[in-house]
């Protein structure tokens, strides 16, 4: 009982991609991982600065220099940094990725991306770590209630 | 273009605007017994699939219930017995020899689509699984036995995909929407031998010479003559009518299967699988009538013997319905778990189509034309017959468009789907063999003439008659008055109308002229092609004066067999026009291969 | 025409079914001989309720218009013609029926969208093909099967892929995939769903490779989970759910 | 062969074939709104961090120029500004949770559906505790 022996496959259209990093796969889980993270970091933030207190009236330098000296708070806004613009970032590559069909378009459009989430990320970076809560010279009032103490 | 995957444009010629091709092996249709040919010569031989259909959209896919095979993995079953019910089912018009190929290959022939990935139930073991189907029993009529190999009601769909999807892997040649219109021959020494086909490309209005070493015919069926059919609006028989056209004779048509279950006025196939699992059939009152006219096997007796004592009971009265006009299925005992998974399918279509709901209703059904037995007379080796010997080298034929003849006067369920496989296979095999040792058989000039001639002539008319009315009027009169019960009377007045119709016909117009997509003109082509069929059908049912089978004959109510055991071969032999029939049609017989099983009376 | 049939053979028909009623149908129409763009016509035809929509493109072409031009073939929902937009949604014409539709507005039918528009309510299918054979639709299986026989398979690793083995390939998912409107580049579901009853069939030997295309740039991650697929599936399998399952699939590495 | 054949055709073949049909909105359900609003606050949250990040550096600047700059934040406008990005921001924070769901839950595609409603009371419910008390700090000063 002999049953027809099919022979191989002839060679696929698209080559199978080689093994290797797989970007597509990687944003994919990247998306969702800083999605879940990144709930808890903007509600906190959200919470902290427009619910508590008087909200978005009393943000000003001394409530956000405040907040930023403490490093618990200069931790959580540069992991929101780097996780939210990352996460934007590949977001509006899959845009122009599905609405701009010129390659050329596409170059231009994604690198303009590329370089705005880099340079967020470098100048937020550096200005978490760097800043001075309490620079000299400035008025007493603006800073935050604890320079007075230094 | 639509073809799939390596035809290049470096491949052909193209003289006066008609584009040549030249393949070892040419099929046309890509149903079920189309591809299964493909798979076997397409890896040996240069070969196209021509297909007025994507293959995935051929009728093959509309079959439900299973495909037999006595692999005898749920009970005991052997070949011999699947040859005795094939031969008895059809009314021992069968060509035994054939009938006895087809049982004994069945069974490689499902292990091989299993083999290229058919998805089958399976039982509790892991092997395919097998359920009951009209006609099927053990050790000759005993009680129905498990025989049919089967894919929840979806046997058919899964076969066509699965044979796809292997053309696919062997990167098969497809010409899809590619309608085939003229066989051509060369005359060679006083002989005519077929050289190639001509085809029109739907999508450009282009045509196309094929030539080629081995040509073969997997058309399909014709169920379009009727207007109650479980057939596709594109099984219009194109391919047989262009064998007939050509002169070259066609056998048994008079014998056409009506399937017992449609949906009631709309024709939609319910598979007898239903009553296979245990569906039963009840008139008005509930009664279940099979009891009184087939006390063993009831429901499950072949289809013609259903059909009959269905229409039986609603011209007796008993019919349920406001208009008493049909009977019922009954698959509300079977529950809703047997239906959701062993009838998925058939459960959807009552619902859609009828808004009944099987699991908790009884299903309005009536015999609805399904399948014609007879076609192109073949060999069992797959090739045409020019005569009652004669084969015309390199023409093959196979599936449901051929005659071999297996199914002989009535086709038993399951039948046809490895009828397909079997000869399709060996088709593909045949025509593979012979295209190794053949030489081209050169084209007249200009072969694509008649095809542009009929083309031209349509588009371009200025008549007054529509397609549609004339279709409408062929298929309501077949329906009237050439079903499941004939008369010499009522074929009479068949042909009458054909004759008119066919008058008309010269008069048709279509309102597409256009090139592109133009489906209107090929309408107008499939309707020509309907008529010459039914009226070769028609034609050789009155000159049957016997019962037997699909062919019922009200006035000759008795099996013949000192007359009429032998089949019908009919030729076109004059004008089409001429107003009768004998003038145009010769009518001869060919005799009925007996090996093993003397025709005995059939009872269920 | 089984498909003209008048409601009056029909069994099973409440009364209102029997008066017949005036449907207007807007059809989007586009003759690639003449037309620079698609146009808008209507038809005004005498239908009922359990008639369906391609009935209706019947009778259109066949008592008013016969160059209106449409794919069908099977007319009960098993060979994939004719999947077409009927108000805003993909369906097939033969297993929409009138009943199920608002008839006091008019019923607005046009090609699939995505697909190169060839004539009236025929799109170019060859890339949707395309999409199909690429991704290897079709059994890989190298041991010959013990005893020249079936291979085994139980009946769960049968019912795993069930869901996926009724795809007519119609094309409606993909078609009304916004995804693929966008290029026509990713894959589409009606790809993925075949590479998905190859990927978890028990006899299968090479899902691996079709997990690797799959994983491509225009694979499976291209799926913004829409769930238009899904809805438009005329056979109800779960597209969505079966392109979640090669998903997983490949982040696991293997079926 | 004559001109008006059947084998002839007419030559502007290729130019009159592909093109992409638009026509009517496709009419897609909850899976594919919830998409399209995803996307789009996306987009939205994406250009306001960019400008958001940026005044925040101002910080290191400073203490008046930051002031300065927040204090436009403080406008009526621009409050009635910030609830529609928060609003933005509270949706695609749900719907993502929605869409990890069905990624990663085996019950998430069943239930799409029923949980796009949720996203939608949750927001609902998000938006009436956060709307008035940031509309009162607003206009309170
Ligand atoms: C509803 C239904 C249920 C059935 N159920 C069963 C069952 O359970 N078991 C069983 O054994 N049998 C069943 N049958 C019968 C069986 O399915 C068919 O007889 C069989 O599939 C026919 O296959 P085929 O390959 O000969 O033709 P088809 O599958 O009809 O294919 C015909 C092919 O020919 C092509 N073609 C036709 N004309 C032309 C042309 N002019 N030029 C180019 N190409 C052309 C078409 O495009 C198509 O590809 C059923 C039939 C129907 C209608
Ligand atoms: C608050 C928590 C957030 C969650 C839970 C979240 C979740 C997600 C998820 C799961 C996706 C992927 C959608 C998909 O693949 O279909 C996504 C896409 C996206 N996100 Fe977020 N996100 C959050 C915050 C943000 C922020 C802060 C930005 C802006 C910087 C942003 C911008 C985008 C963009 C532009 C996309 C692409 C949209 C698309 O492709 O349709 N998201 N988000
Ligand atoms: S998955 Fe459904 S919608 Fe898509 S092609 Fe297959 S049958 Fe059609
Ligand atoms: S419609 Fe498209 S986006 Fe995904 S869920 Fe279906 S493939
Ligand atoms: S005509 Fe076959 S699916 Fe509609």
């Amino acid at each position: 009982m002999s049953a027809t022996t099919i022979e191989a496959p002839r060679s696929p259209a698209r080559q199978a991609p080689k093994r290797g990093v797989n970007w597509e796969k990687w944003g994919w889980i990247y998306m969702r991982a800083s999605g879940v993270v990144l709930v808890v970091l903007i509600f906190g933030h959200l919470f902290f600065n427009l619910v508590l207190g008087e909200g978005i009236s009393g943000i000003n330098f001394g409530f956000v220099g405040g907040k930023l000296a403490d490093p618990f708070w200069q931790w959580w806004d540069v992991a929101m940094l780097w996780l939210a613009l990352i996460h934007g970032g590949n977001g509006m590559r899959t845009l122009i990725n599905d609405y701009a069909t010129l390659p050329m378009t596409r170059g231009v459009l994604k690198s303009a991306v590329l370089a705005a989430v880099v340079v967020l990320i470098v100048l937020g970076t550096l200005v978490v770590f760097t800043f001075d809560p309490c620079p000299p010279g400035s008025p007493a009032d603006l800073l935050p209630s604890f320079c007075a103490a230094q | 273009m639509t073809q799939s995957s390596s035809f290049d444009s470096a491949d052909h010629t193209i003289v006066d605007g008609v584009h040549y091709h030249q393949f070892d092996v040419v099929i046309v249709g890509a149903g079920g017994a189309g591809m299964r040919a493909a798979i076997e010569a397409g890896p040996h031989a240069k070969t196209a699939v021509i297909s007025k259909l994507y293959p995935t959209r051929s009728h093959t896919g509309a079959a439900q219930g299973g495909m037999a095979a006595a692999l005898a993995n749920v009970e005991e079953d052997n070949w011999e017995w699947h040859t005795f019910d094939t031969i008895k089912g059809g009314d021992y018009l069968v060509d035994q020899d054939a009938a006895e190929i087809l049982a004994k290959e069945a069974i490689d022939a499902v292990l091989d689509l299993e083999n290229m990935g058919l998805p089958f139930n399976r039982t509790p073991e892991g092997k395919i699984d097998q359920r009951r189907f009209g006609g099927h029993t053990r050790d000759h009529g005993k009680a129905p036995v498990r025989r049919a190999c089967y894919a929840a009601d979806r046997t058919g769909h899964m076969i066509l995909q699965t044979l796809y999807q292997n053309c696919v892997k062997h990167g098969i040649n497809f010409f899809n929407e590619y309608y085939v219109l003229d066989l051509v021959m060369t005359n060679v020494d006083g002989v005519d031998q077929p050289s190639g086909v001509v085809a029109y490309d739907l999508a450009s209005g282009e045509l196309h010479v094929f030539q080629a070493k081995a040509i073969i015919f997997a058309t399909g069926g014709f169920g379009k003559i009727y207007k109650t059919t479980s057939n596709a609006h594109t099984l219009t028989g194109d391919g047989v009518g262009i064998i007939w056209r050509k002169g070259l004779p066609l056998e048994d048509m008079e014998f056409f299967q009506f399937h017992p279950t449609g949906l009631a006025g709309l024709g939609i196939l319910l598979t007898e699988g239903a009553r296979g699992e245990g569906a039963i059939l009840r008139n008005a009152s509930g009664e279940r009538f099979m009891e009184r006219y087939a006390p063993t096997i009831k429901d499950l007796a072949p289809r013609d013997i259903v059909a009959r004592c269905m229409v039986q009971e609603v011209a007796e009265g008993r019919g349920a319905g406001p208009h008493k006009d049909y009977v019922y299925l009954d698959c509300t005992h079977l529950g809703a778990e047997v239906l959701e998974t062993k009838l998925p399918d058939i459960t959807e279509f009552a619902r859609t189509y009828l808004g009944v709901d099987p699991v908790t209703e009884p299903v309005p059904v009536m015999p609805t034309a399904h399948y014609a037995m007879g076609g192109i007379p073949t060999n069992v080796a797959a090739e045409v017959l020019r005569d009652n010997n004669t084969v015309v080298p390199g023409l093959y034929a196979a599936g449901e468009c051929a005659c071999v003849s297996v199914h002989g006067s009535n086709r038993l369920g399951t039948n046809s789907l490895l009828d397909i496989n079997v000869f399709g296979k060996r088709a593909g095999q045949n025509a593979v063999e012979y295209s190794k040792t053949a030489e081209f058989t050169p084209l007249p000039a200009d072969p694509a003439a008649a095809v542009r001639g009929l083309i031209d002539s349509i588009r371009t008319s200025t008549g007054t008659e529509r397609v549609s009315v004339l279709r409408k009027e062929l298929q309501d009169m077949m329906d009237a008055k050439a079903q499941v019960f004939r008369t010499d009377e009522s074929l009479a007045e068949v042909t009458q109308t054909i004759h008119g119709l066919r008058e008309r016909y010269k008069n048709v117009a279509v309102q597409d002229k256009g090139h592109r997509f133009n489906t209107d003109l090929l309408e107008a082509v499939e309707l020509g092609f309907l008529l010459d069929l039914a009226e070769v059908v028609v034609f050789s049912a009155r000159n049957r004066k016997e019962s037997r089978g699909g062919h019922m004959r009200d006035d000759y109510p008795n099996r013949d067999d000192e007359t009429y055991m032998k089949h019908t071969m009919a030729y076109l032999s004059g004008d089409p026009h001429s107003a009768d029939a004998a003038d145009h049609i010769r009518l001869d017989w060919k005799p009925v291969t007996i090996t093993r099983y003397q025709p005995m009376e059939r009872k269920y | 025409m089984s498909s003209t049939t008048i409601a009056a053979d029909r069994p099973g028909n409440a009364d209102p079914a029997v008066t017949p009623f005036t449907v207007t149908f807007l059809i989007r129409r586009f003759d690639p001989e003449v037309d620079e763009e698609p146009r808008w016509q209507d038809f005004d035809v005498e239908m009922y309720a359990t008639d369906r929509v391609l009935d209706a493109l019947h009778k259109i072409k066949w008592e008013q218009d016969g160059s209106l031009t449409f794919r069908r073939s099977c007319a009960h929902g098993i060979c994939g013609s004719d999947a077409m937009r009927i108000n805003g949604r993909n369906r097939l014409a033969c297993k929409t029926l009138i009943k199920d539709l608002d008839i006091s507005k008019p019923i607005y039918v046009e090609a699939i969208k995505g697909l190169p528009l060839e004539k009236d309510l025929i799109v170019d299918m060859e890339p949707f093909f395309a999409s199909f054979r690429e991704v290897q639709p079709f059994l890989i299986a190298n041991k010959a099967p013990e005893g020249g026989k079936e291979r085994l398979q139980t009946v769960a690793q049968r019912e795993r892929f069930d869901d996926t083995t009724k795809c007519i390939l119609c094309a409606a998912c993909t078609s009304s995939c916004p995804v693929f409107w966008t290029d026509g580049q990713y894959f589409g579901p009606a790809a993925i769903v075949n590479a998905h009853r190859f990927i978890f069939d028990s006899r299968d030997e090479d899902a691996k490779v079709r997990l690797d295309i799959l994983n491509d740039k225009e694979g499976v991650w291209r799926c913004r989970t829409t769930f238009n697929c899904s809805e438009a599936c005329p056979r109800g399998i779960q597209v969505t759910q079966a392109i979640a399952e090669v998903k997983q699939a490949i982040m696991r590495g293997k079926p | 062969m004559p001109q008006q054949s059947a084998g002839t055709l007419t030559a502007a073949k290729k130019t009159t074939t592909s093109r992409r049909p638009a026509g009517t909105l496709y009419r897609g359900r909850e899976g594919m709104w919830s998409w399209v609003l995803h996307r789009i606050t996306g987009v939205a949250i994406f250009f306001f961090l960019l400008v958001h990040i940026l005044d925040t550096a101002l910080i290191r600047v400073s203490p008046e120029a930051y002031n300065v700059v927040i204090g436009t934040y403080q406008t009526p406008l621009m409050g009635l500004g910030e609830v529609a990005l928060v609003g933005a921001i509270v949706f695609h924070a749900f719907n993502g949770l929605r869409i990890i769901l069905i990624d990663f839950w085996a019950g998430g595609v069943k239930h799409q559906k029923l949980m796009f409603y949720v996203v939608i009371a949750l927001w609902v419910i998000t938006m009436l505790a956060f709307t008035p008390r940031h509309l009162i700090n607003v206009f309170s000063h």
